[in-house]
């Protein structure tokens, strides 16, 4: 049954896409306040997957109801980084600081990971992990299922927070024009520590989402950060619905890709599509050009 | 002399190595319309941004009701009643106008008075009301700049700075601007404009302050400036605007 | 036409930037060492004609021919070893380099000139300028004048048939105008080349340049002798705004 | 005499060299006095060499033309499989110990992948764009050698025969003469005609178009040089570690290591990644020996105060207390 198997692979590959979608929107709001890429995504994703073990494994605490600690307790993380970290690189517009300031902080948040959780592969395990529904042949399994639920939910809070709230609107004009919206009024460290915040927060639902579908170690977290940035690209960098599109785009490629070509090619296959998108379409196969102010 | 809102006193202001301003000090009276005028490059603009904190000042005090603004970030000064509404508008393009004017209403001070101050806008403005839900980058030239003064004035500013309100648009437009800066004044506004649009600008102040290579070359009455033959001289040069040779 | 004296030519040369139109059918042309002034007022594209001269942006329309050939869309780089130079308005020195360096730059990639060394082009370059004293010192150690001098020293390095100036006096004091005007003045006895100079001092402009090209809009209003366009109605109003009252 | 000597080290341009041949020097006769076979210095000092080398590539690229390379493992990794392909198959037919044939294809392989990513990507992206073009080089190349198990060997990789191993000298001393080639190529790059062009192009490339600059072609050739640096990195890397997989030569320290010891020591001078490389080394191989594991977490928290409070580096120190002295 050819098209069951082209269907089952089309819906892991939007299940699956739809973690480096939320992980995209955060990149991609960093990115339009703060104009870095921040590396340390992928890695803080995988911490945050850590954790969710972590919650499971000391204190029993169920996966995706772990979300209402990890939420708020990413989120403030996000902030602190932002004071803690790059305010100072943020003013003087300095953006290759900013961008080794992140590098640095990826490269010890991996080895900090490898320190206390080894470089051995976890997985969180629950008793819904093996829960898999059925219909119409193709196989979905439920925690995928919950992943999609949940990243859907997620992307619209942080839509309709960006949409409809004063903070988001600010947000949002500040990745048009920082100097017109400190004309408003408005603190250019708030608007950053916000999309910080928000960036960390949605590492944080997307490394619990992870955590339940797959295995994880360490050093997952710089090709999730390359998966992220690759999605980020095909949405359009800076566009922030682009980004969850790309991500679930770039899911599709790597499922077909590997399933058509072969397991492991998946990754020269995104990373290829990338490059192509990189140069010959830099604003992103979604929305219309880049504007210049 | 009456009320005194802003007071700039003796700044000097540098880019770098490059000293752009000085000893710059003018008055604005509240109520009235104080014009900036001058050649390009002669410091108006950095004026601007020095009172709202873009720039710092090295030297001088500038004080606004009596307070001192001189450290304080574009946010603050905002906060305490400046809107400043830049060179070229720098209006929130993929924003709708609604939401640009909301911004504009950002500052606590203001919040509050959100839909006193929309539907103000939208009396003054009716085209925006119209065009509420578009993208501002969709709008005309003129229409932006009618949005820019609009997200100022949500704002509640007690002082509003326009700089170069005529600029880029068409001869029909300049006209309807200067009108509405002329009406907004009736309304009681204060004004600081800086504008290269010298003749109509001049017609419309109370006060005028000419600027040349960043220091003030003259100072009046607007329309006592505007009959003065030196100013054409202080703004393009000796040649320009005389008969014959 | 007698096109042998015309060096460079603008056919009907169009561009807008988002809807925005910049240019507009802009025909133009310079002569042999002739001194070309393009002014108008903010905004009317006069610096665009610039970067559509020398390729940083491509016209949407039109086509620009340099000493009888078509050089529309050529890489920047290759305008220049065609013979084309140019200053920034805000300076565009290299500010990490030292002077001579900054010299040799363009000396040794602005072109190939069989009779003359690269280092012998820069050191006469920095002589005619008058800068050979701080050649060791770092870009960014010079004043605003003499950085603008340095910059002139680079278009000038690489032998240009046509140097292009935008803003040259702009933010310098009375005193440093009049040593950068002797310097031009200088440079075009002892080199013979053609300039385009975009000046905001018209007075300077009326009386340096050969001709003069004013823009409003985007649109050529007046193209003619010094003395003809300083009388010109359209002119004085593109300048002073409409006249009041 | 001696004020002659002086006077001529107190000249700026010839400081470099000076301390670059009084460095040598000292590095060259170390091994008389020590027991090389034994002695952790010599490993150290090795280490430090190969860090230097691949080190000078990423600061001529990003240091000195700007345009920040997340790359350089691919280049790295790709100059070590080079070396062991041609050694396991003795395609020089000279098959003798660094052979510098093999070393110089080693580093000509990476070169012609510069070329072939470096155009499209310099010629459309700037800045950061350009950063991200790069950053998937090193995973593609992990693909692409994963696959072709028949060639190398798939995640196993391919073993040299270590049979051949006699002696610490030769690593030592090869790898003290590419760290100076490595230092006297970037030196010379940037004194030449060249080094403007990079260094106009890292201030203002639309300044510098107009003067005449080709940029793209100076960007690839930096991008290609960097690559080369790396490649031979890589193949004297290969030469000492006999085995070599994705995982021991392509990972991402690769990548992160040139960034890391020149931004310590000043990136876009000609000795920051040098000092920036005898320090990490240093940092790295103490952490090694006595808190093996934290080790890279204090490198990141470096990375994090360096670029936090001294961004200019080691270098720019120097610069920094003389003028507060001021």
């Amino acid at each position: 049954m050819n098209l069951i198997l082209t269907l089952r692979v089309l819906v892991n590959g939007v299940l699956f896409g739809t973690t480096y979608g939320i992980a995209a929107v955060g990149l991609s709001l960093i990115f339009g306040t703060m104009r870095i890429i921040f590396f340390a995504q992928g890695t803080f994703i995988i911490f945050f997957a850590y954790i969710s073990y972590w919650l499971l494994t000391l204190l029993g605490i169920d996966p995706y109801l772990s979300l209402i600690i990890v939420i708020p307790a990413s989120m403030l993380l996000g902030s602190a980084l932002y004071y803690g970290i790059f305010k100072e690189a943020a003013a003087n517009e300095d953006k290759n600081i900013s961008l080794l300031l992140a590098i640095g902080l990826m490269y010890l948040m991996e080895n900090f990971m490898l320190v206390v959780w080894t470089p051995d592969p976890r997985s969180v395990v629950t008793s819904y992990t093996t829960l898999v529904f059925r219909p119409f042949g193709i196989v979905i399994p439920f925690t995928r299922l919950t992943t999609l639920f949940i990243a859907v939910l997620t992307a619209a809070g942080v839509f309709i927070f960006l949409k409809k709230t004063l903070i988001g609107t600010a947000v949002r004009a500040a990745s048009e024009d920082v100097v017109s919206t400190t004309l408003m009024g408005i603190n250019p460290n708030w608007v950053n520590a916000v999309a910080f915040a928000i960036g960390i927060g949605l590492a944080g639902v997307a490394g619990v989402a992870l955590a339940t579908i797959y295995p994880f170690d360490p050093s997952y977290g710089f090709i999730f950060a390359i998966k992220a940035l690759i999605a980020l690209a095909l949405g359009g960098i800076g566009n922030v619905y682009g980004a969850l599109l790309g991500g679930i785009l770039l899911g599709l490629i790597e499922s077909l890709g590997s399933f058509y070509v072969g397991g492991g090619w998946a990754d020269a296959i995104s990373y290829g599509v990338f490059l192509l998108v990189l140069i010959f379409r830099p604003q992103g196969l979604f929305g219309g050009s880049i504007k210049k102010a | 002399m009456a009320n005194q809102l802003l007071e700039v006193k003796s700044v000097d202001v540098f880019y770098g190595d490059v000293q752009a301003l000085w000893e710059v000090s003018i008055q604005v009276e509240e109520g009235t319309i104080v014009a900036l005028v001058g050649a390009n490059g002669a410091g108006k603009t950095t004026l601007l941004k020095t009172i709202s904190g873009i720039n710092s000042a090295a030297r001088g005090e500038i004080l606004f009701s009596g307070e001192h603004l001189e450290n304080l970030k574009p946010q603050n000064v905002v906060d305490r009643g400046i809107m400043h509404v830049p060179e070229g508008r720098r209006l929130f393009a993929n924003l709708t106008v609604l939401e640009n004017l909301r911004l504009g209403a950002y500052v606590p001070r203001a919040r509050p008075f959100f839909a006193e101050s929309l539907e103000r806008s939208f009396t003054l403005f009716p085209v925006l009301q119209t065009r509420k839900n578009q993208k501002a980058g969709s709008l005309s030239g003129g229409e932006q700049q009618m949005l820019a003064i609009a997200r100022a004035l949500m704002g509640r500013p007690k002082l509003l700075m326009l700089d170069e309100p005529s600029l880029g648009l068409s001869p029909i437009f300049v006209k309807t601007i200067f009108e509405l800066i002329s009406t907004l004044n009736e309304q009681k506004a204060t004004i600081l404009l800086v504008e290269q649009n010298i003749n109509q600008a001049l017609k419309i102040a109370h006060q005028a302050y000419v600027l040349k290579t960043g220091k003030i070359v003259m100072s009046g009455a607007g329309n006592e400036l505007l009959a003065d033959e030196e100013i054409r001289k202080a703004y393009i040069g000796e040649r320009v605007g005389r008969r014959q040779r | 036409m007698d096109s042998s004296n015309v060096v460079l030519r603008l056919d009907k040369i169009c561009k807008s930037f988002g809807g925005l139109q910049v240019l507009v059918d802009l025909d133009m042309n310079v002569e042999r060492d002739e001194m070309l002034g393009l002014i108008g007022p903010n905004g009317a594209g006069k610096s665009t004609v610039f970067n559509v001269i020398t390729s940083i942006y491509r016209p949407d329309r039109g086509d620009i021919f340099f000493l009888g050939e078509k050089i529309t869309g050529l890489a920047p780089h290759k305008v220049c070893h065609r013979g084309i130079s140019r200053t920034y308005q805000l300076v565009k020195t290299f500010l990490k380099m030292t002077v001579l360096e900054n010299v040799m730059l363009a000396s040794v990639y602005g072109g190939k000139h069989p009779d003359k060394g690269t280092m012998e082009r820069a050191l006469e370059t920095l002589e005619l300028v008058e800068l050979t004293p701080r050649k060791d010192i770092l870009a960014t150690h010079l004043t605003l004048s003499n950085r603008r001098l340095l910059e002139i020293a680079m278009a000038l390095a690489s032998m240009p048939v046509l140097t292009l100036l935008d803003e040259p006096m702009a933010g310098l004091t009375t005193v440093e105008i009049h040593k950068l005007l002797e310097v031009i003045k200088r440079a075009r006895d002892e080199r013979k080349f053609s300039i385009i100079w975009i000046e905001h001092r018209v007075d300077a402009i009326l009386d340096f340049c050969d001709r003069v090209v004013v823009l409003d809009y985007g649109v050529k209003i007046a193209d003619g002798k010094p003395d003809e366009v300083a009388n010109d109605p359209k002119f004085i109003e593109a300048y002073l705004g409409e006249p009041a009252a | 005499m001696i004020d002659k000597i002086y006077s001529y080290i107190k000249d700026k341009r010839h400081t470099n060299i000076f301390f670059t041949v009084l460095g040598a020097l000292i590095f060259a006769i170390i091994p008389l006095f020590t027991d090389v076979e034994a002695s952790y210095l010599i490993y150290f000092l090795f280490l430090t060499f190969i860090h230097i080398v691949i080190a000078q590539g990423w600061n001529l690229i990003a240091g000195y033309a700007g345009q920040i390379s997340l790359g350089q493992n691919a280049f790295f990794g790709l100059g070590a499989y080079t070396t062991a392909l041609i050694w396991l198959h003795d395609i020089t037919k000279t098959g003798y110990y660094f052979d510098p044939v093999v070393m110089i294809l080693s580093g000509l392989a990476p070169v012609v992948l510069a070329i072939i990513i470096g155009i499209p990507l310099l010629s459309r992206l700037r800045g950061d764009y350009f950063a991200f073009g790069t950053l998937g080089i090193g995973q593609i190349i992990i693909v692409v050698f994963l696959k072709a198990r028949a060639i190398t060997g798939g995640a196993d990789g391919l073993h040299i025969p270590s049979t051949v191993y006699e002696s610490m000298m030769p690593y030592y001393y090869t790898g003290l003469l590419l760290a100076l080639f490595a230092i006297a190529v970037v030196y010379f790059i940037t004194r030449s005609r060249i080094g403007f062009a990079l260094r106009a192009i890292r201030e203002d490339e639309m300044s510098a178009a107009s003067h005449g600059v080709f940029i793209l072609k100076y960007k690839v050739l930096a991008f290609a040089v960097g690559a080369f640096l790396a490649g031979i990195a890589g193949s004297l890397y290969a030469y000492y570690l006999f085995h070599i997989n994705p995982d021991s030569v392509l990972n991402m320290n690769w990548l992160f290591y040139p960034i890391l010891m020149c931004v310590l020591g000043g990136t876009g001078t000609i000795m920051g990644p040098v000092i920036g490389a005898f320090f990490m080394t240093a940092i790295f191989s103490f952490g090694d020996v006595y808190f093996a594991q934290t080790h890279p977490i204090v490198s990141g928290v470096l990375i994090i105060l360096v670029m936090k409070f001294m961004p200019t580096g080691i270098i720019g120190l120097k610069d920094r207390i003389l003028s507060r002295g001021k």
